[in-house]
């Protein structure tokens, strides 16, 4: 191993292709991370700092160059550890590389619950799966006075969407809600005809599992077609700031689900101490408050840093060392800025974080404000939601 | 069935949309003969520019349709010289090649906007895109966005101008007689490279004033133009390429079958159903649904 | 001419062999090996565009339903690999069968947009499917060997550009295609069946690429319908071949390498300039066919062996009327 | 008058020169013929006038304005018209309107529905068949839309391509009738044909072409009269 | 007299409700030259289509060499021996003059080097061996139509459909074409052919058979059929004969 005064961190995720809106994001939280460990001048082992460097290498949202870029970092770049892609396909497919060196690597993102059931020994997440934060919501949703009887459940045919989409059927079908109607569609298509269909059956809830461009077009479409359900859930791509603009008034009083926001009630002593600092601090760097995505990036980065102190590891670490840092890894749990990490040991969230409490949040005043679980309360959820018209 | 006549009027107004995309492509098939792959990147660049130009002047995007056009009409104009050139080269198979020299526009196009207008899907605000009409009498009630309907309705009117254009016209007459044979048409005094142009502007600045429509409706993104690319292949082939008069068939069909699929099958079939339905009719009719495509 | 020619073929097949002994750089390897596989599928996809002037925009569904065998057989069925990986050939070539019955009637555009339309169909059909696993995709064990991986793919490709210089460059079958090409009505007479010879190439161009895909998918580990029924494989190979030169075997094998190097180069060493990337490489296809409109091989041929090899020159159009439709 | 001046034009085909320094011209109201083997260059030659072939070198005039290098369509404007080799008409459309393209640009367009008018009453055949497309007519009409066209034009100098190829006699005589025809009226026409016989019999002055260049010329009855030409370029 | 080589019994091809062949009945003998005259439009080329298989008769039939043929593909007879050219001269544009006629070669010599050796001999035969390396498309139509008889002849036919040949052609190349003719008739080849130049087809046939809308209205020597007072109105003009 070469030796080194600064820890060498690979990045792989989607810079380009049809993921990269998402993998730009978590750039972003591997970014900030990095700048901040390195304005403190570094990660501090045994008293010495220790700066980070960040390799990247762009996955074209392709598992096959996904695993490549992991072979490149390992073998050509020797990398220590490894901050992983955006999406579940393309962590599917860099996770039996990263085995094969042995190399850790933690997503900030990737949330398809394929990932922990494979049980990879050396990749772990800081976003916990979508089936484990959907319920959350959905029973915030039943707490609301009068409570909703019904929901309507539509997920875009991809990976996450699907999973986030049936997610949210598993629990309401738990919670008693009655699912009048649930349906896959093809991604990126025009939803009118079906929005129509679901509008005469008059659900109470509307939830809906898809990707950012399918947000706007979910609310353009309920607009046009002039249905307003007393809430509408969608997930965590509302608290981008890109949505609000893009939708406008719109966008108020819609519900998402989230583990993490920009006001979150966290206190952290490592790096930022609070959801609001690191808002801050995103700002400052990007021009935008950062999301749940960005900031379990950033907390990915944490996490090693973390592990890695505990073990005293020091740059151009040996197989062993790398060893043990997954164990340093599985025993990690820590406060930080995005809440507590905490990776699971066994079962179905295998090495996922279970450390988050999820969140119910709901855009008032074009801000992201969380309206549930009691606990983490900021204001009260508006209910139903004030018909489109009327805005 | 008390949905039918709402999936019915989702599947005219879906059908319109499809028209817009298509029949300047059309068009251009029709005269020049290129399958143009950067179609989708045109109607992004012309939503973009209506959503800046919305965003800087706070009037609403449907004022700039004039201004969308003439612009756009002046790039299509400067780039199509390139085109012909590929096409009418002497070497290899021209029709190959116009097809891959709009491939590659459109990958760079796709970079530029990536480049300059990020990553992050947006919309264009209109006051259109406010109300709709509902019908509900007799026992059956349907809601029409108005929005939509004024889609169906810029539809309609670059159809019936183009038609015109075409038909009634002595540079359509000029436009007709290249589209059949262009080494006789010159001979008749038609001078194939400017009425190439002039179809090409009147193909990209139709396409742009489309994008800034589907911006109102949908959402636009840098990387939206992939999917009307496919749908504008779709609506045109189905139409029988190159011919006009089928389009607006063609693009009220793969409207229908989508608003019925989506309502009475299983959604997340209906792709599926609609690249069947395209395949089994290519099979059945393999010039287009009229058998007059060229 | 043959001299010559073993001189240069050998030392370069030895080189290849050898490479894995020589090289330990496993992610070099990876390079090289996926290298390989684009040569592959852009040799197969030429014997159906390049040397029947049938366009075919789907095959990259070939590819993907060869990865999907394989991934069903081993996952599903319990194969080994060694079983399943011919299956994937027979799966694309019995498919090819199927698709080109129907599809092979149909003439320039159509034919390009009839086979992307069923390319997208199956596409959706994986995606709906719950075989497929549906949009998640599907994991197969990990078998991380390269050497193995680059040996594999070395014998199949070597093996299908051995098999096509012969059938296409020395034997009757490759002027026969050309003949298709060329004029289909015209070659009827001439006692050539293009029913036929064109689902015989349509075939031969499946099969191939089907074992690519299967040799991806175990590879990877990992196929989603995304990444590999998607429109990736089909354009790359567009791409590559016309790049190259269509119609000969050298031409695709130059594209795949210099698309592939250039691509790879700049993914790995110029990350940060990602949509660079994207508006070069369209720049770069639109400039080399305005320029090069045979490819860079056939270029290089009519410009260094006049006369040796000229792809279609010049035919004035004819009398509008088609005769015997 | 010189209509056409043709002075020493060379034209290319990539490595191939098929017209090598060839001069002639035209005169006002004379209809003149080109004859020669297969691939003389007749066809080249009538490209070249019309700038649909490039020229190495040369120069063509008309009317005594300079000519060469302007694209087809300008060409065209001065009221050159090509009848060309193979008719090519524009098979989807019908009778009326490949006539009507005939008067496609501004010099014949104000006239148009009176030379409408006269195409039909030279060729009422066309009258009855106004409706139908041109790719369902038979060889001979297609023909008469094709000169039918390029009346539409208003022309100065009517070019014919080998008008005569490929019809039954009856419509050779028929087409060699109207040629005649329009010759009387004052057209000044400039006529490629393999018919010699024919040809030499209705033409005020002839050329004769061998490998892209002219090798004789004369009257018609010169020409039939020289033993040399006779023999050895028209096979008599 | 022997079983004719070719009949064609009571053929109708109608495009639509265009009836482009009316019942057409007419036999061709070994060794003999029969010409096919008629207007243009007449069903001439569309005749030529159903012989050689590139439509299926609406009704009637085709015999050849005592088989019923209506119906079965071009390159089925091929084999049987039906050799045709096309009146729209269609080279294999890209390919060269040689390669041109090898791949017709193919069908009685499946060997590349076989092949290649008869397509040389064919290419002497009719005076194209020295173009034999340039493209099909550099040919002049002279040439082009040679070359189409060329490919014909590769197939090695008992019997050739020959459609307008000589048209195009000035009088010193139709010469040369004709005699061309007259040599394969006098190696034995059975010949129908189209041609209008009736200095040509006068000449050569042994027999004639007229088509106007589809319907034949006469058969015979040439001598009788130029005497015809329907062949005149149709076809020849008053001034002819
Ligand atoms: N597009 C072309 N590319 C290359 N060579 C050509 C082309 N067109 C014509 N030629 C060549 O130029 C020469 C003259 O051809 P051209 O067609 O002018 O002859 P022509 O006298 O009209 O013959 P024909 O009587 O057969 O019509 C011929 O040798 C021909 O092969
Ligand atoms: N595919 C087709 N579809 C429709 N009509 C056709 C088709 N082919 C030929 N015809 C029509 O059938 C008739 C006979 O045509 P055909 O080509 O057989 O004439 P021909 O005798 O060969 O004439 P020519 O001497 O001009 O070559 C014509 O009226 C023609 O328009
Ligand atoms: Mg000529
Ligand atoms: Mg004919």
């Amino acid at each position: 191993q070469e030796a080194r005064n600064y820890f060498k961190v690979g990045v792989i995720t989607e810079l380009s292709g049809d993921l990269a809106t998402g993998g730009n994001i978590t750039k972003r939280g591997y970014d900030l991370w990095a700048q901040e460990v390195n304005a403190k001048g570094g990660i501090v082992i045994k008293g010495k700092k220790y700066p980070v460097k960040l390799v990247y290498a762009d996955a074209q949202s392709n598992p096959a160059a996904g695993a490549a870029a992991a072979e490149r970092l390992i073998t050509q770049e020797n990398v220590d550890f490894i901050l992983g892609p955006y999406s579940s396909g393309v962590t599917l497919a860099v996770a039996p590389v990263v085995d094969k060196y042995k190399v850790p690597m933690i997503t900030g993102s990737a949330e398809s619950p394929l990932i922990w059931t494979n049980k990879f020994y050396y990749t772990f997440g800081t976003i916990p799966p979508i089936n484990f934060t959907g319920a959350a919501s959905i029973k915030t949703l039943t707490e609301l006075k009068p409570a909703p009887k019904t929901i309507a459940i539509i997920g875009s045919n991809d990976a996450f969407s699907k999973a986030t989409a049936e997610a949210y059927k598993a629990a309401a079908e738990a919670a008693r809600l009655k699912v009048v109607k649930f349906s896959i569609v093809p991604s990126g298509q025009d939803m009118t005809p079906l929005l129509s269909a679901i509008r005469g059956m008059k659900p109470d809830v509307v939830a809906f599992g898809g990707h950012d461009e399918e947000h706007v077009k979910m609310v353009k479409a309920l607009r046009q077609i002039g249905y307003t359900p007393k809430a509408l859930l969608m997930h965590c791509g509302i608290t981008e700031k890109a949505f609000i603009d893009a939708v406008g008034k719109d966008s108020e009083q819609i519900f998402g689900t989230t583990c993490w926001t920009s006001t979150a009630n966290t206190k952290s002593k490592i790096l930022w101490p609070t959801a609001a600092a690191y808002s801050a601090a995103s700002r400052k760097a990007f021009n935008n408050p950062g999301d749940y995505t960005q900031g379990g990036c950033s907390a990915a980065g944490i996490a090693f840093q973390v592990a890695l102190q505990k073990i005293g590891a020091t740059p151009g670490m040996s197989e062993s060392m790398r060893a043990k840092l997954i164990k340093a890894l599985e025993e990690v749990d820590v406060q930080t800025f995005y809440g507590r990490v905490k990776f699971a040991t066994s079962g179905q969230y295998y090495h996922a974080n279970i450390g988050l409490t999820p969140l119910t949040v709901q855009i008032q005043n074009s801000k992201i404000m969380t309206v549930g679980p009691k606990a983490s309360l900021e204001a009260p959820a508006q209910y139903p939601m004030k018909d489109w018209k009327s805005r | 069935m008390e949905l039918l006549p709402q999936a019915l009027a989702d599947g005219i107004l879906l059908g319109g949309i499809y028209i817009t995309i298509a029949i300047a492509f059309s068009l251009t098939y029709g005269v020049m003969h290129v399958i143009d792959f950067a179609v989708g990147e045109w109607i992004m660049f012309g939503a973009f520019t209506g959503f800046y130009l919305n965003k800087w002047t706070g009037l609403d995007p449907f004022i700039f349709l004039p201004v969308i056009f003439i612009m756009y009409f002046v790039i299509g104009y400067l780039v199509q010289p390139v085109i012909h050139r590929v096409l009418s080269g002497t070497k290899g198979n021209p029709f190959l090649m116009g097809l891959v020299f709009t491939f590659g526009l459109a990958i760079m196009f796709r970079g530029i906007a990536l480049t300059v207008f990020g990553f992050y899907s947006s919309s264009i605000p209109s006051m259109f895109s406010e109300g709709s009409f509902t019908f509900d009498n007799y026992g059956i009630s349907v809601t029409i966005p108005t929005v939509r309907l004024v889609g169906l309705v810029y539809a309609l009117l670059i159809t019936a101008a183009l038609h015109f254009l075409l038909k009634k016209t002595n540079f359509g007459l000029g436009v007709r007689a290249l589209a059949q044979h262009k080494e006789a048409a010159g001979l008749m005094g038609v001078n194939s490279k400017r009425t190439g142009s002039y179809v090409y502007g009147i193909y990209v600045g139709i396409s742009a004033m489309t994008g800034v429509l589907l911006g109102c409706i949908l959402s636009i993104g840098a990387q939206m133009g992939n999917e009307y690319t496919i749908f504008a292949f779709f609506v045109v082939v189905l139409a029988g390429m190159g011919y006009l008069a089928g389009v607006p068939w063609a693009a009220m069909l793969l409207g229908m079958v989508q608003s019925i699929f989506m309502i009475y099958f299983n959604p997340s079939h209906t792709l599926l159903a609609v690249f069947a339905i395209l395949y089994v009719i290519l099979l059945i009719s393999p010039r287009g649904l009229f058998g007059r495509g060229v | 001419m043959k001299g010559i020619r073993i001189k240069w073929v050998l030392p370069l097949v030895l080189l290849l062999l050898a490479l894995p002994l020589v090289i330990h750089d496993t992610f070099f390897l990876r390079v090289i090996t996926e290298a390989i596989m684009w040569v592959g599928l852009a040799i197969a996809f030429d014997v159906i565009a390049g040397y029947t002037g049938y366009l075919n925009f789907g095959h990259g569904a070939f590819f993907g339903m060869g990865a999907y065998a394989i991934g069903i057989l081993m996952m599903q069925a319990h194969l080994p690999f060694a079983l399943a990986l011919p299956a994937g050939g027979v799966v694309a070539g019995i498919a090819a069968l199927i698709a080109g019955f129907p599809t092979l009637r149909l003439k320039g555009p159509y034919f390009a947009i009839a086979t992307w339309a069923l390319s997208r169909a199956i596409q959706q059909l994986a995606l709906t499917m719950d075989i497929t696993g549906g949009p998640d995709g599907m994991r197969l064990t990990a078998f991380l060997n390269p050497q193995f991986f680059y040996y594999l793919m070395l014998i199949v490709v070597g093996g299908t550009f051995i098999l096509l210089w012969f059938l296409l460059e020395c034997a009757p079958f490759g002027l026969k295609l050309k003949a298709i090409r060329e004029d289909e009505l015209g070659a009827k007479a001439l006692g050539l069946n293009p029913t036929k010879l064109k689902m015989q190439s349509f075939i031969l161009s499946a099969i191939p690429t089907g074992i690519l895909g299967g040799i991806y998918a175990y590879w990877i580990t990992f196929i989603d319908p995304a990444s590999t029924l998607g429109d990736m494989v089909s354009d790359q190979a567009v791409v590559m071949v016309v790049f190259g030169g269509m119609g000969t075997l050298l031409g695709p094998v130059i594209g795949a390498l210099l698309i592939f190097t250039f691509k790879t180069i700049f993914w790995a060493y110029l990350s940060d300039y990602q949509l660079l990337y994207l508006i070069i490489l369209g720049a770069l296809i639109a400039i080399s066919v305005v320029f090069m409109p045979n490819g860079l091989w056939g270029t290089l041929l009519s410009r260094y062996m006049p006369g040796k090899r000229e792809t279609k020159t010049d035919l004035e159009t004819e009398a509008p009327q088609e005769e015997g439709k | 008058m010189k209509v056409l001046d043709v002075t020493s034009i060379s034209v290319k085909y990539g490595n191939i020169q098929a017209l090598w320094d060839i001069s002639f011209s035209v005169k006002k109201g004379q209809l003149v013929a080109l004859i020669g083997a297969n691939g003389a260059g007749k066809t080249t030659t009538l490209k070249a006038i019309c700038g649909l072939a490039p020229l190495a070198s040369g120069r063509i005039e008309h009317n005594g304005g300079v000519i060469s290098g302007w694209p087809v369509h300008k060409v065209v404007d001065q009221g050159i018209t090509l009848v060309p080799e193979g008719r090519q008409l524009f098979p989807k459309m019908t009778v009326e309107e490949n006539l009507l393209v005939g008067a496609y640009l501004k010099r014949a367009h104000g006239k148009r529905a009176q030379t409408l008018k006269q195409v039909y009453s030279i060729f009422p055949r066309l009258e009855e068949r106004r409706n139908q497309t041109a790719e369902t007519l038979s060889g001979g009409e297609q023909q008469m839309v094709a000169i039918g066209r390029a009346l539409m034009q208003d022309p100065d100098v009517i070019m014919f391509d080998e008008p005569s190829l490929g019809l039954a006699p009856l419509m050779v005589r028929e087409v060699f009738n109207v040629i005649q025809e329009l010759h009387r009226q004052g057209l000044t026409i400039f006529l490629v044909e393999q018919n010699v016989h024919q040809t030499l019999k209705v033409t005020d002055y002839c050329y004769v072409m061998e490998n892209g260049r002219i090798v004789g010329e004369g009257t018609g009855k010169e020409l039939e009269a020289d033993q040399t030409i006779r023999e050895a370029y028209l096979g008599l | 007299m022997a079983e004719p080589l070719l009949k064609v019994n009571s053929v109708t091809k109608c495009f639509g409700g265009l009836m482009a062949v009316n019942n057409v009945t007419c036999q061709v003998h070994e060794g003999e030259i029969v010409g096919l005259l008629g207007p243009n439009g007449a069903g001439k080329t569309t005749l030529f289509n159903v012989i050689s298989g590139y439509y299926a008769p609406t009704s009637g039939s085709i015999v050849f060499k005592g088989q019923d043929i209506s119906g079965r593909p071009p390159y089925d007879l091929a084999k049987l021996g039906i050799g045709r050219t096309f009146q729209v001269v269609k080279p294999f544009a890209g390919l060269s003059v040689l390669e041109n006629v090898v791949i017709a070669s193919f069908l009685r010599h499946p060997k590349l080097a076989d092949a290649e050796k008869h397509a040389w001999r064919i290419l002497e035969t009719t005076g194209l061996a020295d173009r034999a390396g340039i493209p099909a498309s550099g040919l002049t139509l002279a040439g082009r139509k040679r070359l189409e008889i060329s490919k014909a002849l590769a197939l090695e036919p008992s019997f050739l459909l020959l459609d307008e040949v000589v048209a195009g052609l000035n009088p010193t190349e139709a010469d040369r074409t004709v005699e061309l003719i007259l040599k394969l008739k006098a190696e034995g080849m059975t010949i129908l052919i189209v041609e209008h130049i009736m200095r040509v087809i006068m000449n050569i046939s042994d027999r004639l058979v007229v088509l106007n809308f589809g319907e034949k209205i006469a058969e015979g020597t040439p001598a009788e059929v130029a005497e015809n007072p329907l062949v005149i109105e149709a076809y020849l003009g008053e001034a002819a004969a």
